[in-house]
């Protein structure tokens, strides 16, 4: 049954250095809070999975928490680059920053198949590329009924996913809605999960596109209204464009960056 | 423009944010009103007032017909084959239409690093036609190009650039010149193109656009605006 | 884009004589009245695709339109035997019925090969079983990462698929909620699809729990309020558990099946 | 009775019908409030007031934590280990707790066909704890089974029966008696049995009915009364 307590306190107990971990959410529910006392907390070498890294992993990667990411779209959406992810990559600074790249679809199947307890998905992707030539998660197996050969992306299974939900109730079950993205997969695919939300209600009263994550898959809860600005929380909160276009200037130069995390962030 | 009149009414569209986006909306406005806009964020069915500045926007799930999540839109809907338009950019294009958005330079010392993959590989594979939009030069149009990310599948591919439209031929599997822009001409395009162009025997100019396409245009634009 | 048609003009065009047709629905939302449509049109050597193959398919296969069937459980829910299904497997009446045998996991997992265009899934199942002794479509393969073997079952594309759904709307899209089962890869699985709802409304209000599937995926779509008697939809009716009890007694002798056939369900 | 005793308070357990779910609400009416009901059909937490005929019913859905397709009930809940019990019923069993649902004679040529797998393989292999419930005698307790339906994986395997429990030993992979029911001899149950019986060391007699536990039992019956 999950714990409600804070996220100084679940972040201190669920995530270590050396961890794998995936702070999820695709565009919308992207728990920036957790990240930031992540960050906080001076967690390092973390391995960093997630489908679209956005400023979450910008700020994270530009703070030295991390020394792999695994990932497969590394843009500021509709803005342009994520400028310390691409200082970590072609600089290595603040650290040399390992990649593990995939495409969407083969990210997605990774959290289906750690859902599903299953070593490895199997789907029709990364023809022809040389994504499979960099990265060795990606394979091939041969179906028995027709001969064709079909790629095969091995599980990923994190040591902690974390995400953010509009509410829990009392008995930690958490529900989220409007875009879902790959959170349910996540956090089962999870050997240990934390989930921020807007708000504690006494009932989930269930509404149209609703996921709802029982409190006993999950392990711990902590309510942080906000915790997904500059990303957003449908029904609490919009998306922070302002602040998207804001961080390309932000995060070009180190120092700006490092003042900005100082300032914004601490630790 | 060119690229919005690419799409038919009633295509299902699978939209990547930025140029793409623009273009549906577009057709969405002008020729293709029942045409279906699918996000990778999961949306199926949406129609936005205004193209988001990115997939994951609120309007784009509160105006669709039903939301799923990221790995059903892979699986059960582009995969699967029900997605007749994929829109995608590039940094690097060869003869080819093999398509880079990964790295400039070596993968392992990379001059340029850029975002990589996302949905592209599989919308390039599994869409049975394929929009490429994106920026006439030899820096883009290469001999070959640094990393394949990404490959379109044995369907139409039309290449849309600032200069004219390019198809590949299912003959030759090898890109031709077919259309320019007005006040372009094909040595315009050869200068641009990074390795010798093959030019269609007959080469037309693409309508300039109309003007119900520049006020539909304008009036995106302006509602885009920060 | 869906037609809007009538339930017999959408099976005369939509399920031929020696088609796959898969009528889905898990315990809810059985399609009996498109079933007994296909009964009276008198539909001949189909193949019957279904989990739980219930008393809607013990009533096909007793009026003869079955050679085949591919299902994991088939029994009457708390009832007993599927008299009909059992003559036609033990005794060949009134025709001979071939099987073709999984288990749920099995089968549910065919359908989402073949709603994601895959020839095959992959699953941990029918471990040390003999199914696959008796079940061509069941077959290994090897993790290419952890070099454990796993199940493979080949994926299921019927030629139709029919299902029940609470609603609709004019242009064809179809609204379900409750227990949805499998209903959704059914139909993304099948080359054509047939859907009759209790109700044409003129906007789909988003629920809780509901799936959607836009009117583009969708063959035909007719109107059958209580199209799914005795079993039920949820917000419109209740299941008929007197009948599924009455069943076992109706259904036990052919004379009394076919007398209750006739004045039933006609054709 | 004795098989809802089986179930401890916040086990998740996974649910057939008939007397799976009797057990399985009368532990959660008695002893295991907090234990969690998976249904096949896809609902998770339910709380019927009423043991449901079919694992369809409405009140499953509508007393759910929440409902997910059937692919998601066995891919991302049962096979990913997160279900501690399965309760299963089997018309034979053999000294290994291998369970036929299948057939009774020749595959090819039935004398009973029985309804078939549905869950059961799965639920066997995958449930941390497996728990047969069956009625004892030597049509049921077979020297082999005419057919292997479904094959307990390595947790514990306990299978209980109008005359007693057995337990799979660990070591020796073979079903052991435990335990009689009051009034029962282990003699009686050597004589229900198709092969050699392992008896334990110790043979104990299980509890009668407690009166709550009847008076329990008595309410969900009647409730179900048709």
């Amino acid at each position: 049954m999950a714990e409600i307590t804070t996220l100084p306190d679940a972040v201190a107990s669920l995530v270590s250095d050396g961890d794998l971990v995936a702070l999820e959410g695709f565009t919308h529910l992207i728990p920036f809070a957790a990240a930031h006392e992540i960050v906080r907390q001076g967690r390092r070498s973390l391995t960093l999975a997630r489908l679209t890294p956005d400023v979450i992993y910008d700020q994270m990667i530009g703070a030295g928490c991390a020394e792999r990411l695994i990932f497969s779209w590394g843009g500021n959406p509709g803005v342009g680059s994520l400028h310390r992810l691409r200082d970590a990559v072609e600089h290595g600074w603040p650290r040399p920053l390992a990649l593990e790249e995939h495409s969407h679809a083969g990210m997605a199947n990774r959290y289906v198949a750690g859902a599903s307890g299953l070593p490895m998905a199997v789907l029709r992707g990364y023809r022809g590329t040389d994504l499979g030539a960099v990265t060795s998660s990606v394979a091939t197996v041969t179906c028995p009924f027709t001969g064709e050969e079909l790629t095969a992306v091995a599980s990923l299974n994190p040591d902690v996913t974390v995400i953010h939900a509009q509410q829990c109730d009392r008995a930690g079950n958490v529900m989220l809605w409007g875009i879902t993205g790959v959170q349910r997969e996540a956090v089962l695919a999870a050997r240990r999960s934390l989930v921020t939300v807007e708000e504690l209600v006494d009932r989930l009263e269930p509404r149209p596109g609703s996921v709802v994550l029982p409190g006993w898959v999950v392990t711990a809860v902590a309510v942080v209204p906000g915790g997904a600005h500059p990303s957003y929380a449908a029904g609490y909160s919009r998306r922070d464009n302002a602040f998207y276009r804001a961080w390309d200037a932000i995060s070009r130069d180190r120092d700006t960056f490092s003042a900005w995390m100082a300032a914004h962030v601490g630790g | 423009m060119v690229a919005s009149r690419q799409l038919a009414d009633g295509d299902v569209c699978l939209v990547g944010i930025g140029l793409p986006s623009l273009a549906a909306n577009l057709a969405r406005r002008l020729h293709a009103p029942a045409c279906v806009l699918i996000y990778e964020s999961g949306t199926i069915g949406s129609k936005p007032a205004v193209p988001p500045l990115s997939i994951g926007d609120g309007e784009l799930a509160d105006t669709a017909d039903t939301v799923v999540s990221v790995p059903e839109i892979f699986n059960y809907w582009l995969q699967a084959g029900r997605v007749d338009v994929g829109f995608l950019g590039a940094a690097q294009i060869d003869r080819h239409a093999n398509l880079n958005t990964t790295v400039i330079g070596r993968y392992d010392a990379p001059e340029v690093r850029l975002p990589g993959a996302g949905g592209a590989p599989e919308i390039a594979s599994s869409a049975r036609r394929v929009v490429v939009v994106l920026r006439h030069s030899r820096r883009t149009f290469v001999e070959q190009v640094d990393f394949r990310t990404s490959v379109p599948g044995p369907g139409p591919t039309v290449v849309i650039t600032d200069l004219g439209v390019l198809e590949r031929s299912p003959d030759r599997g090898e890109l031709e010149l077919r259309a320019v822009h007005p006040g372009t001409s094909v040595d315009d395009v050869r200068a641009a193109t990074g390795w010798e162009l093959r030019v269609a025997g007959r080469v037309t100019t693409t309508a300039a656009p109309t003007g119900p396409e520049l006020e539909a245009l304008r009036a995106l634009r302006a509602a885009m605006a920060p």
